[in-house]
């Protein structure tokens, strides 16, 4: 059999996939005592299973997030979604194919979806440019926002970039400015907005997809200020720190439930997403379905202002008199 | 070496404070850039710019402040919120250490000091960053004080002005850093929607979450002569590239050609130059909307 | 060679209906692209596409009428419109003489057909130019025509739809002409700021004050495969750059890669494709604005 | 003495004027006779001035419009306005150094001034492009138009330009769009407009800077659908006809009048506003301060009602039963 892509800490149990695999080809696999093991190790597999993924570090999450086979932005809009309509440009520049936008239909409702997408494959992702956009794409993204803000429709968002690009180009037509200008306009689209973290969440690349009234992720999927290999190599002076700093900087989505900065974690089978990418989507779906059917309803000015109000106290300090401290850990 | 270090290299280099020495006739200082010595009042008297070269040494926000502001105008709001340690963050340096030096070091709460004061007798609201405090960078109280300085400009229908010198957002601080650009950016965007001016000035140097979010979503930017002003640090654009990168780049002045700021403005003109700008944009007639 | 000379080349090429003969089985023509030898009825059934190469022949405005909308559904306005010669303009040819050849050629009065229809069901205002009908150039009564359709529209509160194929601005009626380009901005401008939805489709060739003016301001913007789409004719910009222009330079495809166009579509798609973008797009709620 | 540039026409002038210099320059000048012949040339100078200039025909005054000593925009900022602070740039790829914008005072009034530069000599030719803009010269003057409507200042345009840059970038980076966007974005502007063509007034190019309230042309200034030259190319298959393609495009100030096009026309000295750039710069400071001084009063909602009527007439054609014509000739 051709070898998969695993990492490290799987090693135990693809090791005995593999034996597993290998008994039931044999010849004599049915043979009652070749049967007898095979029974036996698949006992010992869904314990194994249980042991290794039950209790990810959030380094090990940083690694999942980043399988090769992990399903990209594009698995849930074959799913998920229907009567998908492509929209690109940036009507000044380019089309960044980093990331992908249109319209579409969800349950049956008409939606305005953008997603960063990586792409499969070699090819697939040097097209993508491994999900870092560039400034065009963060301008697209921008000017479907405000389509969908025009015409009313809802806009679903999902993230899954490593980070906007750092590149020579991205930094000479302004990649500060274009996802400063994608803040601005989340910030005050007058339609419902949900998002779903579905892998890697860097950084302000990612938070340009992210000012929204519902933010979910999945369950291995990280969002952070900064990856954990930068923060290493800054704060810790070496990359090799990846693991300590991902632990530190509370990336992982039940650490962000907790900090009250993102709304719902969407399960993952053990082992991650690429394991079961239909199962995963259909979950993502309800949870897209679910909560668009909530907002919908609300007003435009009420959205707005419920959307400030969620940003707006996020932020963990103390204020006042030294003395007489009050601190402000309302989100928390 | 990390960005940081690069940047912290900068910095150093750019406090000619650095190499203060006393000779008999007064305290100078060498200029790190061109080597030129400088006595201190001459520093002073040149707005903390080269006489020689032309570099423009970092500021403290009082020296900011002192320089852009009415004399005695300016009072600080907000000056109470102090940050915490919400992560209980530990790299190699606890964040609650990193803290208490820069509060230490600066004499200062936090990396930025907001309030109201006026320019030519324009009142605004004024926000200026300290890039000593942890790299400038954005947590919890920099966010929180930049959000209310806007709202607190809505109240009052003035203009914001705000001075950035910032790494970015604080990583001790994660995803609550993260969270401010947003925060920050909604707060600038509702400000803007009620027709009122922001000038956003960027100095040495100007970078991530910050250049990212409030600092570039002002109706005009300008920036300090040579400043560095760019998203993605020089370091980590090399290790994608795996190559040197083009002379200028992420200056002001390539800023400038590639459009992406207004003007740049000599510390010396700056006063002058917001003051102009309040007067024709500050004030609208609210009959033409 | 003139851009409008290189223009009627392509369009001569495109029309498979120059090279037509009777044999006794029927009517043929020959793909002036690939030599693909097409009897008409098979022509008609594959919407005037080549089945050979994938070419869009040109059609006339009524053909793009009974492919796009709904069968007997388009009812048109303004067709009394007739130019005039403001100019008494006398080029090599007098204007009142190229105004008569085109319509005794094309059967129509002017370079675009307007009116209300429908796609799968949905009441649209639109218009479709008419390349044969001196180069699909925007004088006076093209512009009022345009105009007057996205007024009618906002009165209907209906979408529009317009189909341009165009060399530009017509030369012979001077500013007149020009000034069409302001006037159907500002239309669309009203009708887009009223909330509702323009979609444009680019057909070979679009350029010019079309492109420059209405036709680019859509909230959705379509072309044909393999159209040419620019602002200057090939011509003019080889004899500024002194150099031959790179390969897919100014088509459809280019557009695309550089971020201008929403989509190539092509001609057996565009009405379910359109119809699909109306279904989202054309009648929204208006509780959220 | 240095050969100045003068056009063909103006050659007998010329000569005239060079004959005069030397006499003048003669040490015996002052002696009776000569002085004498140099009173009777000044008087025969007068008299030629203005048979050669006064009946000028429409390609002499484009040759006029050309004229590389002519003021171009930036000695009119120089002159009427003061205080200017020059704003740069499109945020998203340039400073496109054809068109200069920024924020300046007229008469003590706050204004947001645009305008083509072709700038002066060969080094400031070519950094100006020879005031032929690129899509991000069009996409900053939009961003100063924006400006100019939040902040309520009134926007003053300067036209000169023998059209927008034909080149591969240009057509790239979207130049017709970013055409039309300052066309929708002028239509719709909360301010007044008020605009001069100084100069020429290439198609789109300097429409781009032209949907106005009050639209002045000085008067050797053009404005054309297209160059005599590109209409000559194409009408009469050879450039060579341009003077008669220049005649029956009907694109000079005078023309432009009647067509019920352009609201007034700035006179010039004779032989061109080069050889009075001061006066001239007066007299445009004056139409456009009193302009300013009409439009300010009016409400935005009644200004932009009045701009779309405006435009909204311009047409001729004929309407009705052919028999029973009626012809939409209101403009002219
Ligand atoms: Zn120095
Ligand atoms: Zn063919």
């Amino acid at each position: 059999m051709s070898r998969r892509f695993y990492m490290d800490f799987e090693r135990p149990v693809v090791e005995l996939e593999e034996r597993l695999e290998e008994l039931k080809k044999h010849p004599a696999a049915h043979q009652p005592d070749i049967a007898k093991e095979i029974k036996f190790l698949e006992a010992q597999m869904g314990r194994l299973k249980k042991r290794v993924y039950s209790n990810l570090t959030a380094w090990q999450k940083v690694q999942i997030s980043r399988h090769p086979e992990r399903p990209p932005f594009s698995a849930y809009l074959d799913n998920i979604f229907h009567d998908f309509i492509e929209l690109h440009g940036d009507r000044s520049f380019g089309d960044d194919q980093a990331i992908v936008g249109g319209l579409a239909k969800i349950d049956g409702r008409a939606v305005m979806v953008v997603g960063q997408e990586k792409g499969r494959g070699t090819h697939g992702r040097l097209k993508r440019n491994f999900g870092m956009a560039h400034p065009e794409g963060y301008r697209k993204a921008g000017r479907l926002y405000k389509l969908a803000g025009k015409f009313g429709l809802p806009l679903v968002t999902f993230i899954d970039t490593p980070g906007a690009y750092a590149g020579i180009g991205a930094e000479e037509r302004g990649q500060a400015g274009a996802i400063a200008e994608c803040l601005r306009t989340m910030s005050s689209l007058p339609v419902p907005i949900v998002t779903v973290n579905i892998g890697e969440g860097g950084s302000g690349g990612a938070l340009a997809l992210g000012v929204t009234d519902r933010f979910f992720m999945l369950e291995n999927a990280y969002y952070s200020v900064i990856t954990p290999e930068g923060c290493a190599a800054i704060l810790w002076q070496e990359k090799e720190k990846a693991p300590e700093a991902a632990e530190a900087l509370r990336l992982t989505a039940d650490q962000l439930v907790q900090l009250g900065i993102i709304d719902g974690i969407i399960p993952e089978p053990l082992g991650g997403a690429h394991r079961d990418p239909q199962t995963v989507a259909r979950q993502v779906g309800d949870s897209v379905i679910k909560a668009l059917g909530e907002l919908s309803p609300v007003p435009a000015e009420q959205l707005k202002q419920a959307r400030y109000d969620r940003f707006r106290r996020i932020g963990v300090f103390s204020e006042g008199k030294e003395s007489d401290e009050r601190a402000n850990r309302s989100n928390v | 070496m990390s960005f940081t270090d690069w940047l912290k290299g900068r910095e150093q280099k750019a406090r000619g404070a650095a190499d203060k020495r006393a000779v008999p006739d007064g305290i100078w200082s060498k200029c790190a850039v061109c080597g030129h010595i400088i006595f201190q009042k001459e520093i002073l008297s040149n707005y903390h710019v080269c006489p020689e070269c032309g570099h423009h040494f970092a500021l403290a926000p009082y020296e900011r402040i002192s320089m852009l502001l009415d004399d005695g105008s300016f009072t600080a709001i907000d000056e109470d919120l102090r940050p915490q340690d919400p992560l209980e963050f530990d790299g190699r340096k606890p964040y609650r250490q990193s803290l208490n030096n820069a509060i230490e070091t600066t004499g200062q709460r936090e990396a930025i000091v907001t309030g109201f004061g006026r320019i030519d007798s324009h009142r605004v609201a004024f926000g200026v960053m300290d890039f000593a405090f942890i790299a400038g960078s954005m947590g919890s109280v920099v966010g929180e004080k930049v959000t209310r300085l806007f709202e607190a400009a809505m109240a009052e229908q003035t203009p914001v002005i705000t001075v950035a010198g910032s790494g970015g957002a604080r990583m001790q601080e994660g995803m609550l850093s993260l969270m401010q650009m947003a925060k920050t950016a909604a707060a600038v965007e509702r400000h803007n929607q009620a027709g009122l001016l922001y000038i956003s000035i960027f100095t040495n140097p100007t970078s991530g979450g910050v250049l990212a979010s409030f600092a570039s979503l002002a109706d005009i930017l300008i920036a300090e002569p040579k400043a560095f002003v760019g998203f993605a640090g020089p370091r980590v654009i090399e290790q994608t590239l795996n190559e040197t990168l083009p002379k200028g780049f992420q200056t002001s002045a390539s800023m400038l050609e590639h459009g992406m700021i207004d003007m740049i403005v000599a510390r010396s003109a700056l006063k002058n130059t917001t003051a102009q700008l309040i007067a024709s944009l500050g004030y609208k007639e609210r009959s033409v909307v």
